[in-house]
């Protein structure tokens, strides 16, 4: 049972599947209904589920996460929509005191099976706030998971893995990727758990860390490396937190060179994390420092220059050359 | 100050009340009650256990046993009221002043004591009583009561939600989202507004300028006050609107127009902000002397029902003052414990480390 | 749908209306106007050339020369005549469709087009024209509107303050906590809710069950709605209430109760969620056509005044077309320039960083 | 002009000058005005300046930053007080979303001198919420400036050197050090720079980077480490956003060894990027790798066990130990 469907369409698939397979489930958001999302995500699913189980809400983000809480208690399932990375902010208060500590609180009494589904990142030449990459702010709060596919076969089973998990779930969607379309077989079970990042591409040379719409940029990177002559291996973290920091540093014990790639600013990015956990656990194998490419210190800029904001192909080989220059 | 907050609570259209504050029994077109002698009895019992926990605690406090406490004096026939209007299935959202409802849902204080002391974030399980844990995030409990009030629906079950809130939660945001949402899904839900007339040092101008009850009319759903400090009132009007709930009549929005007769929490001081002549006339209106004026009057009570009730009380303190102190502490183990519900390594390997980190102490490395 | 709301935007009493959909004046007992010829002609013409920056801007954007347009087809009237009615000194906080607005503060169009196109995330001074970038995150702008107004009250002028905002905004806190702000400070702001009726596909009793300008009472200011496609009507209501404004009548809510022609932006597509039929019924109410029949109707235009204006338009729809496709890109290091007013480190050290990759591109290192 | 006060007083007296040498500045929040705030850092300041410059506001964190802005925006600058640092989520979208962006957002035409003063940190016995360190949240975000003061003197002088900032500044309190007194000279101007960093104690073995409530902590442990004959440097950060790296990398040059140390959760706080930098500035000068305590990766727990949760002298005596044994 395989298809070759676009990442958007594969979230589709996948949100369908997590409806049928429990009654609990729920989708709710602005504009999830009749027009299936504004990037068509929930396209079909009110239709075939109905309107109490995929559900258009008021204009009010902290409101979709707090009746979330509510409906979770009464034991459902919800998967919540932001429409934009950038809108999530309203709904930032009911996530870190609400979502976030509930099950440690209540000491297990109140689990928080919730999904908040954020298409982020940049690269669409969006307007102001559409293009925001908040996965820090998330990963550095106790209490929550944080993940995100790259592809449409991941975009399928890890929607539907994080649907079935016990905690809350902050499920990034790389938006300038859900037009990539490759082969899913949707038939079985997910292929492996959730929580754990993959080798995207193995290599030698020098390890590059990555997840959610960098992984296509650092493949890309990686194949005009070999050009070169460099053999770059690929990782694709896939989960955030936690983070799959394993694979990471048995790829650093090999290559001793480490770049982490994002869209989010340097500063306080998850590079930040994982440069300080991997010089701390490959203190001797390191042969570079760890070395960071990600966006500025500086708000997202109006889409003429995001081009520039955004790390690229060039940006990752001019930091491959500097870790390779050690 | 606004001249159009009327200092007094209101014209008496506009505040339902059943009994006055001498205890005289009033009646009112829109909402009666009728209760069998007992329940009268019952009411007043509660209401007096409910106080003797709130002193019990301050005292605690003041000892040394509790790091705070949040007094509910003054507004025990709110809280008794209203959560005696609840069935056992409806479900209640507090927020950390709530001990009064707690009560009568069954919790044991001495739960609530030990969050007051430390011992722990939440206390009981939300589940066994329908009451959820405390919410201390002004107005987050709010959005809580109306997604849960929405799952009741998808259940099509005839249960009501109770949100509580304060009259300086009504400025936040979650609070006035809430009721869109309640309003958009018509959902089964209860929103009762202690109206104790200040947040913290703030008196109730600073939130409103009219009375928080017409805010429901804005939102297209009804709006009563009722006298905060009447428990026949309070249980009247709540069982109303509860029922009205549940039979798909959707949200409404109940003042109870009270006081807060002490300190915000034992870290406050109100000798700073308010006159203590306000606190004089509040005292003329205290909530169980008007039951018990009434259950006199009435003779529906006497002076050995009055004197059992308050050994009753004196045992709840006793056995409230010694659980308290044997509380014990968490281990520090439990930092960690329900963090998530699935495994996560880094929880484990800082878990780990705790552990092995304490342990080198034990073994005396150190 | 809920049985409350009224499909229809409500009884005479209900919705202020100074010119029918035929272009007759008819009068109100509340709300008057008496303009001179040159007047009505005038706001004319700005309806006429407001649509026409629309249509030019929907082309642009289609020969993408844009990256997203957002129009206002059908709210000429209410942005134009609530942009008619500020004085000079009045400040304005718009979302992110005011184009009608920024008009009539003078912002140039091409400035619009800047935004949309990519190559700025504001596009002019707010002081220069006493007008705000635009808000994209909903309902944010309220607040500082109100925050604006507390400073022109500390400053004691005779200005006032508009905030726009839609129906589907209606449903944010902080457009609810703006409502509670401004009522507690009595600060001089116009709340200006433009109902289109849709929030992108959600229609209006997602976010509500009654009309959205009863909600001002729950807060203690008056609400009125008027019919946002009658541009006289408009200019009336908001010229009144921001008089109130200035005079220190504190707060008020206007709806404009109006219909969104178009598509949310030029990335929807409504056909998805709503009837063509619908849209059909709202084209007998356009705005600008309502003003032409009075013009005609009461012999205040002729022909050649038409054209006029017609020309004019085309003028400006070549100028916006030539200048938006000249708009200077910002050059890469804008990127730093502006994050902060004073030095800071890590930001010159990154634009060290991209000025010296750049360059490496250009002396041929790569 | 010396005077002997505490932390709190300080920032009273700060904000008085502050509030006399500009007629721009107010001073809102919730309860500052009669009460003068829960801990009594605007004490007196209303019936000084009035309530047109000082005054109590509804209970809407949102709503006080969002009236903040636009205050700014008419030439005023506003001080806002958060009543406790687990309140500051009701506002977070103002923050990150307008507050931060106005100002490149307008090419420079409108900026955005507000400050957000924070009581933060544990080690009160508080109930849940009032013991959080936020500090990563913002320093993450671009547009933002952060900073702490540890003592009486920097707290006086650094509240005026923020409300004076172009720039907005999230200007951090450590709650559990109000009440600790040394001498503050409220003569002249201000000793130094306010986005600077310092050395709070010299020293040659290790390096110590921390700051607000855990300077004091360091301190002990330096004085404690002495015993055992290590010669700690102790650096009071200050200034989180933007950081001052030079302070740090001149040090670890010297010492070769650097333990940070903070209350918020280790994943993705402060440490992880000054891990990061310092990595990358010292790859050769590091003995061993950066090592990072701090809080876990867990709500903040019950008061009972906040001992276990806040670094202390002896988990940060344990960190230098196992640099040192590198
Ligand atoms: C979001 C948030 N902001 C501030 C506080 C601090 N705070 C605790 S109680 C309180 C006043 C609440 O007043 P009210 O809602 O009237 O309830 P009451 O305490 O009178 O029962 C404040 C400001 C908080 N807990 N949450
Ligand atoms: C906080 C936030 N959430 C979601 C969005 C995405 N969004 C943009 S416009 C819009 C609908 C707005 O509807 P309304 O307020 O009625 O204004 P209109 O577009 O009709 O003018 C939505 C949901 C946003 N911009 N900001
Ligand atoms: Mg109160
Ligand atoms: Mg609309």
């Amino acid at each position: 049972m395989s298809e070759t469907v676009t990442l958007a369409k594969a979230l589709t698939l996948g949100l369908r599947r997590a409806l049928e397979d429990d009654p609990k489930v729920l989708v709710m958001g602005e504009d999830v209904g009749k027009l299936g999302g504004v990037f068509r995500v929930t396209d079909g699913l009110q239709k075939e589920f109905g309107e109490s189980r995929v559900f258009d809400t008021p204009l009010a983000e902290s409101g979709i996460v707090g009746t979330a809480v509510g409906l979770a208690m009464r034991g459902y399932r919800p998967v919540v929509e932001i429409q934009f990375d950038g809108f999530v902010f309203p709904a930032f208060d009911q996530i870190v005191s609400q979502v976030a500590k509930m099950h440690a609180r209540s000491r297990g009494d109140v689990p928080m099976p919730v999904v908040i589904r954020i298409p982020y990142g940049g690269g669409i030449g969006a307007v102001e706030h559409h293009s925001e990459s908040p996965e820090a702010y998330f990963a550095h709060t106790p209490g929550l998971r944080v993940v995100t596919p790259s592809t449409p076969a991941d975009a399928y089973w890890m929607i539907q893995q994080a649907v079935r998990c016990a905690d809350p779930v902050v499920f990034l969607e790389p938006k300038r990727r859900y037009w990539e379309k490759a082969p899913v077989d949707t038939g079985g079970s997910a292929p492996g758990p959730l929580f754990a990042g993959r080798v995207a591409r193995p290599g030698r040379d020098v390890t590059l860390a990555c997840y959610g719409p960098m992984v296509r940029t650092c493949l890309d990177a990686a194949a005009a490396a070999q050009q070169e002559g460099h053999d770059l291996e690929v990782l694709d973290l896939r989960s955030l937190s936690p983070l799959d920091l394993d694979l990471v540093t048995e790829s650093v014990e090999r290559t001793h060179r480490l770049v982490v790639v994002h869209e989010a600013p340097v500063f306080l990015g998850l590079g930040a994390e994982i440069a300080a956990r991997v010089q701390e656990c490959c203190f001797y194998a390191l042969e570079a420092p760890v070395l960071r490419v990600g966006g500025y210190h500086a708000p997202y800029p109006p889409s003429r220059l995001e081009e520039h904001f955004l790390p690229d192909l060039d940006r990752v080989l001019d930091a491959v050359d500097r870790v390779l220059a050690h | 100050m606004r001249a159009d907050i009327p200092a007094e609570p209101g014209t008496p259209a506009e505040l339902v009340q059943l009994l006055t504050p001498e205890g005289e029994r009033v009646h009112h077109p829109d909402y009666d009650l009728t209760l069998a002698d007992d329940e009268y009895r019952s009411l007043f019992r509660d209401l007096v256990l409910v106080r003797r926990v709130d002193v019990e605690a301050t005292a605690l406090q003041r000892q040394g046993e509790l790091g705070l406490w949040a007094s509910l004096l003054g507004q025990e026939a709110a809280q008794v009221g209203s959560g005696r209007a609840l069935q056992p299935d409806d479900f209640c959202f507090p927020t950390y002043r709530e001990h009064g409802v707690a009560f009568t849902r069954g919790v044991d204080p001495l739960q609530l004591l030990a969050l007051f002391r430390g011992v722990s974030n939440g206390g009981w399980d939300p589940h066994e009583h329908n009451f959820a844990l405390y919410t201390i995030v002004i107005g987050n409990q709010c959005l809580h009561a109306v997604g849960y009030a929405m799952g009741v629906q998808r259940d099509q079950a005839d249960t009501a939600v109770i949100a509580y809130f304060g009259d300086g939660a009504s400025s936040q945001g979650d609070v006035n989202e809430s009721f869109i949402w309640a309003a958009v899904f018509d959902a089964p839900v209860v929103f009762f507004c202690q109206n104790n007339q200040w947040a913290i040092s703030e008196p109730l101008e600073k939130q409103t300028r009219i009375p928080l009850y017409r805010r429901a009319a804005g939102f297209g759903f009804p709006g009563v006050r009722v006298d905060g400090n009447d428990v026949l009132a309070v249980l009247a009007v709540t069982r109303a609107h509860l029922q009205r709930a549940r039979e798909g009549g959707g949200p409404s929005l109940i003042e109870a127009f009270t006081y807060r007769m002490g300190a915000h929490t034992t870290s406050d001081d109100p000798t700073r902000y308010r006159l203590a002549s306000d606190l004089e006339a509040w005292k003329l209106k205290d909530p169980v002397e008007r039951l018990r004026s009434f259950l006199w009057r009435q003779q529906l009570a006497d002076q050995a029902f009055f004197d059992g009730v308050d050994a009753e009380a004196e045992a709840l303190a006793v056995r409230l003052r010694d659980g308290c102190r044997s509380l014990p502490d968490p281990t520090p183990e439990q930092i960690f414990d329900q963090v998530y519900a699935e495994p996560h390594p880094l929880v484990a390997q800082e878990r780990a480390e705790l552990t092995a980190y304490l342990a080198s102490f034990e073994e005396g490395h150190r």
